[in-house]
């Protein structure tokens, strides 16, 4: 799973496929990582506003 | 003071004491597969009657077929998300809840059915990327991550939840950008749900399981995604339709129904087209190859030629038939025929490409192979039943599952 | 999920002066501080939290994992070595089948223990202990590998003609023994995972090489081009 | 993992079993489960959950008295080399975490069993019934701990085990031949357990790629032939026979075809 495994080699199968791993949990990650700083901040941002009608 | 009600405004809902009867019941199943995972965590795998000819059994099947019925969930992302069939939003909500409850049912059947389950992280740690099953694993975690990304939102609306500010604006933001983890799920759902034929496929010790590839993929790998987005949707209306009649009330348009049984129709239809052709190839070329005749792999009387006609046929054809064409859609009969044979069909596949491999005789001098699942078994693949119920009971009670509900049923 | 706008009806401002907080850890409470202002209070906790799981990874952890343990007797190895002829072979040496005998029993050290040859007090209580009533000691082992693993000293000094300070350390010139620090979890010496915490670098010379299976992986794709196969270190 | 045959000499290592001489007697069971600590049952009569590293199949010709024939074949793991003869044995590539490797260097599959986290894909995958599950912990009696083979490395509940042609064996052989300065291993240096436990001598073991061994010339003798060889596994394990209904009980064959005289549907790549 991390190039430090025993079993990681730099390889085609190993980038395509460790690759594609990778790049879901960043976007799964990053995706909610901006949704809860978003959150966040538009709790401190505006304090007693409705957002519900973006 | 007072407190905001959980249950949603303007929708009328059993009383407590009914529901509280009715998640007694689901709770008494549910402990029931909690002693047997209990026992089998604790006492080994020597609780079940799987032997080592039939290594993979009632369980490995009850995966592929959650995993193929939660299929709705990713087939509906795609559609709503992605090509923009806005109609479906009033069914998604379901879908995602549905495949939630498969996934972590899947999750849990794997974490029981490994026989050290405290190594399980090995697969990820230690993977091995030839393999299918680590393939399986990983997109199944992560597609399982983003299926829990898609219910958050839809728990916050929880009018008690919603109250709180920030679990507002969270179920706010990540309704915003759900479109991307839509497509990162319909990408691993793809992969994963195609692992899984794959896991069969590439035994090429097994006549019966062994599929020719493309590139690294044999055909079942397209077959499994394609079959999964064909016959998730069944099982989607057909948890609807359950819910409708339990609640007796109507929860979802027609116009909604229709349309999905309708694309999922065409999925079917294109489905056992391929299925049949693969069919052809490997009863005709591969087979022969290894030196089996088609009828070598139906020999036994459990599993016998019927099942492949009632998979191909009865299951396949026969549904998909009724649901692309408009008056059988409409025909509230047969679209319930038809889609509780998607269920069924689909089901049956995957019981066939996990415990018929395992059952065909491989040399010439064995006997097929038999097994019962002993009833520790059978109790925790009844266990993620009692929990969907209870997942789908709780969800329909305080979330706004059903954006046409109130429509539907005004209360006064 | 586009019931949002439905919900406004059930989730208005009933309490409009009730400041969000941006972390809710309670009820909502009508004096709670703005939130601009507890931003600098939610930093400083985050550094606190961080500075503290630094510390105890790198401190506490350590202490908790590993008890220290002494050797049954303090063996002087430097002591021995000027006393024999054949250097570390003299009493760790190679069997005729190519096994390799590891630590000396008590049959090796009989020949000149049988009795006390000084008042070192570490030497009586040998002979008292051990070589009288013939009870072998119980020697802690730090380089023991588990069960499943296959070592050949064979392959390594005879084969690839390794010193045996490049794993052991200069453990041969050392008059007392070191404290065994014995990993409580797996019962393993502190040395097979290596005294460094981040593991990165390389051990001192003269310190003992850290013997995991990477560590292992590493040297022999090193020196033979590849990590090996499972068999080649695994039984 | 990366395929490496740095070495000029790679070593085949494979076994010609000779049923003409086999008489069923179990003696390599036996020495097998004495060599290899392998764990047994207080009741065996259910052998689709007990483990042994060699089994003896029997199979008749299903001819009435007097043309009934019996014939024994015992199997141990194929250590196949896969299609194309590549390493990849339908059990390797199929493991999710590396827990069985195929060695480049003698031909060996291995099995690590603190690497194995019981999922029994392998076993699913290998048409030879080969692999075998710790269903319960292994249960030694009274004292029998003490005779156990510490040169094998002992199984817990819930992990798949296999012959591994004695590998520990080599594993001496290697030691010896080092401290020796040697780079070869004599063919009777290192041989398996049940090959010497065998009493018709029926077992040969040796390298199959060594002119020099008796397996070499074994296995290209017009007797020889392979269990499901047209699955393309390609086994290491060669068996003899004389029988043509032995010959043909081996594989698997469409009624108009004949053992011997059929072209493997899978071109070899090298």
């Amino acid at each position: 799973m991390f190039p430090f495994c025993f079993e990681w080699a730099w390889d085609i199968s190993h980038i395509v496929f460790m690759g594609g791993l990778w790049y879901a949990l960043s976007i799964i990650g990053a995706g909610m990582t901006f949704a809860i700083v978003k959150s966040v901040f538009d709790c401190a941002g505006h304090d007693d506003q409705d957002h519900g009608h973006h | 003071m007072n407190e905001t009600p959980l249950i949603p405004a303007g929708v009328k809902r059993c009383s407590k004491w009914q529901f509280s009867l009715w998640m007694a019941a689901a709770t008494a199943v549910l402990l029931w597969g909690v002693y047997a995972m209990y026992l089998i965590w604790y006492k080994g795998l020597n609780q079940t009657n799987m032997n080592d000819a039939y290594g993979f059994a009632l369980w490995i099947w009850a995966d592929l077929a959650v995993i193929a019925l939660g299929g709705g969930a990713f087939f509906s992302g795609f559609l709503t998300y992605i090509i923009n069939k806005n109609e479906l939003k009033n069914i998604i909500n379901l879908a995602v809840v549905i495949g939630f409850i498969c996934y972590s049912s899947a999750l849990l059947i794997l974490a029981i059915d490994v026989g050290q389950p405290l190594r399980a992280w090995f697969i990820f740690w230690h993977a091995n990327v030839h393999s299918m099953l680590t393939e399986v694993a990983f997109c199944l975690s992560c597609y399982f991550a983003v299926l829990t990304i898609e219910f958050i939102p839809l728990i916050l609306e929880n009018p008690r939840l919603d109250k709180k500010p920030f679990l507002h604006h969270l179920s706010h933001n990540m309704h915003g950008i759900m479109a991307i983890f839509a497509a990162t799920g319909v990408f691993l759902s793809f992969f994963h749900q195609g692992s899984l034929g794959g896991v069969a496929g590439v035994l090429y010790g097994r006549p019966f399981a062994f599929r020719e590839h493309i590139l690294i993929w044999p055909f079942t790998f397209f077959l499994f995604t394609w079959s999964a987005a064909a016959y998730g949707p069944c099982f989607t209306i057909l948890v609807t339709k359950i819910t409708e009649l339990i609640t007796r009330k109507k929860l979802v348009k027609d116009n909604v129904i229709h349309l999905f049984a309708k694309i999922s129709g065409w999925m079917i239809i294109t489905y056992i087209i391929a299925k049949t052709i693969d069919t052809i190839y490997w009863a005709f070329v591969t087979a022969p190859g290894f030196g089996f005749t088609l009828m070598d792999f139906y020999a036994s009387s459990t599993y016998n030629i019927g099942l492949l006609f009632a998979e191909i046929v009865i299951c396949g054809f026969i549904p998909g038939l009724i649901l692309i064409t408009k008056r059988g859609r409409e025909n509230s009969f047969l679209l319930m025929s038809a889609i509780i044979l998607g269920v069924i069909g689909v089901s049956l596949n995957r019981w066939v490409m996990v415990l018929q491999v395992m059952a065909v005789p491989v040399f010439s001098f064995n006997e097929w192979y038999t097994y019962m699942p002993s009833w520790q078994e059978v109790a925790t693949t009844v266990l993620p039943v009692a929990y969907g119920i209870i997942v789908i009971s709780l969800a329909h009670r305080y979330l706004p599952v059903f954006p046409q509900e109130k429509e539907l049923n005004p209360i006064d | 999920m586009s019931s949002t706008d439905q919900n406004q009806t059930v989730s208005p401002k009933a309490e409009p002066e009730a400041a969000p907080d941006p972390i809710h850890h309670g009820p909502e409470t009508n004096d709670s501080p703005p939130a601009k202002s507890s931003g600098w209070a939610v930093f400083l906790f985050f550094m606190i939290g961080f500075a503290g799981s630094l510390l105890s990874g790198w401190i506490l952890f350590p202490e908790l994992l590993y008890s220290k343990k002494s050797q049954p007797i303090d063996f002087n190895h430097a002591l021995h070595l000027d006393e024999v002829s054949d250097g570390c072979e003299s009493c760790h040496y190679f069997r005729d089948d190519g096994s390799f005998s590891g630590m000396p029993d008590l049959g090796s050290c009989i020949d000149c223990h049988e009795e006390a040859q000084s008042d070192d007090p570490e030497e009586i209580k040998f002979v008292d202990e051990y070589v009288t009533p013939g009870i072998e000691v119980p020697w802690l082992n730090h380089s023991k590998q588990p069960d499943c693993v296959f070592f050949s000293h064979s392959a390594h000094v005879m084969g690839a003609d390794m010193s045996c300070e490049s794993c052991h350390g200069d453990i041969g010139t050392s008059e007392h023994t070191r404290v065994y620090e014995e990993n409580k979890l797996t019962g393993y010496s502190r040395d097979i995972w290596g005294h460094s915490i981040s593991r990165l670098g390389k051990p001192e010379a003269g310190t003992p090489r850290p013997m995991k299976m990477n560590d292992c992986a590493k040297c022999h794709e090193e020196e033979t081009g590849h990590k090996g196969a499972c068999f080649q270190c695994h039984k | 993992m990366k395929e490496k045959n740095d070495y000029k000499q790679a070593k085949r290592y494979g076994m010609v079993i000779d049923l003409d001489k086999c008489t069923g007697c179990g003696a390599c069971m036996v020495g097998c489960y004495s060599e290899n600590n392998v764990p047994f049952k207080a009741d065996e009569t259910n052998k689709l959950d007990s483990i042994n590293w060699i089994r003896i199949f029997k199979i008749t010709n299903d001819k009435p008295y007097p043309e009934t024939e019996t014939c024994y074949i015992p199997m141990p793991c194929m250590q196949c080399d896969g299609v194309g003869k590549h390493g990849h044995p339908p059990c390797v590539s199929v493991c999710p975490a590396v827990a069985t490797d195929y060695d480049y260097d003698t031909g060996i599959i291995s099995q690590i069993y603190t690497r194995c986290f019981g999922c029994r894909y392998c076993m699913a995958a290998c048409p030879y019934h080969a692999r075998k599950f710790n269903w319960w912990d292994p249960v030694w009696p009274a004292d029998m701990e003490k005779y156990l083979n510490p040169k094998v490395s002992p199984r817990m509940r819930g992990v798949v085990e296999k012959c591994s042609f004695c590998f520990h064996r080599y594993q001496q052989a290697r030691d010896k031949a080092y401290l020796e300065k040697r780079e070869e291993l004599a063919e009777n240096e290192y041989q398996t357990a049940c090959a010497e436990a065998c009493p018709t001598g029926a077992i040969t073991f040796g390298d199959l790629n060594n002119k020099n061994h008796a397996v070499y010339k074994l296995k290209n003798s017009p007797k020889a032939f392979r269990l499901l060889e047209r699955l393309n596994t390609n086994p290491k394990v060669y068996y003899l026979t004389s029988k043509k209904w032995v010959r043909r009980a081996g594989d698997n064959y469409l009624t108009h075809e004949e053992p011997g005289k059929i072209k493997n549907n899978m071109k070899e790549h090298h």
